[in-house]
């Protein structure tokens, strides 16, 4: 059954546990940093719309978060704790939901289902109009229905068009800058973003080259800008 | 068809229940892959059962259905004019007004543009004198569409040309719907 | 109402079986001036004389009504030629098993617990009845919550929603689940 949807997660929850799931581990903190890079091999892949990694994204900054806290102890803060604890509630709530449904689907696949009684109506049928509705009144309604349900569907396509970004095609332009300018500042590289997600594309790509050893980023005191230079 | 632990009785009594008009033990034979010598006696043994309880099996030459007993017939009256007394509810009355003005249609044509699941409101619309049948579309299980009946399109006189909606401001709507 | 050689349950077992959709103890009281806890007595005698049969009483919140019994669903699938497999996707049973152990609640709720938009497929649980509109919730926007229906009770051949299992009790059940 997971196998079937390894290609096609519902959402990060989804992949999360079911990375988690595949390691055989339970949900724990500990967990969660050592399928932080597989989790972030599966963003890197996606091709999906820009809205709709922004949520895979979300969980990849906590996720990193996890990961530095491993390599950098005691930079932990009070709220940020809190998050983790919450994803980690989060992931074992939607657990708990994942395996109910796939007891419903056994349930299902016995095929014992109830049927309701389809006979025509026993009673001899006797016109009886609504009151107070005239023609008018009746198109009225009809017109409200119609534009409700058409409201409904340019929506979906909306989003179709928002501009792709993935971590590769970003991993790509800040070589570029850094090759054409030696040496770059974040906030320049920054400034092409014209989204949130965008700006978490970016950021994610820059801690992933800098975990691959591309790239090298220094600081000269806090708050302040970051210098971005190759390492290649 | 296995019977490990079928219960060929109970099998065919939900088939009375269920049957959309009443049925031979020819159908149900057939439905079940029950002998009908054998089908008779238990429809013998359900008709004897049911003796006593509020719900009846009756028998018309070849056929049987499941009928309401005789004798509650004043209560059962009273329940269904009850529903019919109520006036309509906005669900049943938008219900209706797509089905004036875009018939003939199916059930899942109605839900589609609705939403919701449309099941016991067209229901009540048959029962209400206000829809009925008119045909069975011709695509994959042949689902029956609805329209408007006689006496409605009179009460509303949408017989009448300047009752019925301008064609242009219904082309608009009618794109929509047909993209979903 | 005299009820001189009435028998009030025969009387509440013709309703069930007339009604066009699920009906309350209230609405039958209404309908026969029983006394509502008489019609519950009732109604529990009704469950347990049909038991074994092929039709049964069902029961969703305050509503009841007959249908065939679940074991029999090849056999009525095969008369009313309608299909019996469902096609409900993985993501469809989450969002029903979230709703049903949740409900009453919101589709951001529910979004909220699976970390993706859900628009579609609640819709799509809406248009097959499994799921309907229970109410507003009072907060901001006062947003449209969620619930089960009678459906759902058929489509899983439940005699009433409490016989699922409980959340809890499904996960400590790893493995057994998928071997069913």
């Amino acid at each position: 059954m997971y196998s079937v949807r390894d290609e096609q997660f519902e959402g990060p929850l989804d992949l999360l546990l079911s990375l988690i799931e595949k390691e055989k581990l339970d949900i724990t903190q500990i967990s969660l940093a050592k399928i932080t890079g597989a989790y972030l091999e599966k963003i890197g892949e996606m091709t999906g719309e820009s809205s709709e990694i922004a949520d895979f994204l979300l969980i990849a900054a906590k996720l990193l978060y996890i990961k530095s806290k491993e390599l950098i102890p005691g930079v932990e803060t009070a709220e940020e704790e809190e998050e983790i604890a919450d994803l980690e509630e989060r992931l074992r709530e939607y657990q708990a939901y994942k395996k109910a449904a796939l007891h419903f689907d056994g349930m299902l696949s016995t095929l014992n289902r109830s049927f309701t009684k389809r006979g025509k109506p026993e009673v001899v049928t006797t016109f009886s109009p609504p009151k107070d509705l005239d023609s008018a009144g009746l198109f009225a309604i009809f017109s409200e229905v119609m534009n409700k349900a058409a409201e409904e569907i340019p929506e979906q396509t909306e989003i179709k068009t928002e501009k792709k970004v993935t971590l590769e095609e970003r991993r790509t332009e800040i070589l570029t800058h850094i090759k054409n300018s030696k040496k770059t500042s974040f906030r320049s590289i920054l400034a092409s973003s014209r989204t949130k997600s965008d700006v978490i594309v970016t950021f994610l790509a820059i801690l992933e080259m800098i975990k691959q050893r591309e790239i090298k980023v220094e600081q000269d005191a806090n708050f302040a800008d970051f210098t971005v230079s190759g390492l290649r | 068809m296995t019977t490990e632990t079928k219960n060929p009785k109970s099998i065919i009594e939900s088939l009375l229940f269920v049957a959309e008009k009443p049925i031979s033990s020819k159908e149900i034979a057939d439905a079940t892959g029950v002998m009908v010598g054998e089908i008779q006696r238990h429809l013998k043994e359900i008709e004897e059962d049911f003796r006593e309880r509020g719900i009846r099996l009756i028998r018309k030459g070849e056929y049987f259905s499941f009928v309401t007993a005789p004798e509650n017939a004043k209560e059962v009256s009273l329940l269904l004019n009850e529903e019919l007394r109520h006036d309509l509810s906005t669900a049943a009355l938008e219900t209706l007004a797509i089905i004036a003005y875009k018939q003939p249609l199916t059930r899942s044509e109605i839900e589609e543009i609705r939403g919701v699941n449309s099941d016991s409101i067209v229901r009540n619309l048959l029962i209400r004198g206000l829809i009925a049948e008119v045909g069975r579309k011709e695509t994959v299980g042949k689902p029956i569409m609805y329209g408007t009946t006689m006496e409605f399109v009179q009460f509303f006189g949408l017989d009448k040309e300047e009752n019925l909606p301008k064609l242009s401001e219904l082309s608009l709507f009618e794109e929509n719907t047909e993209s979903q």
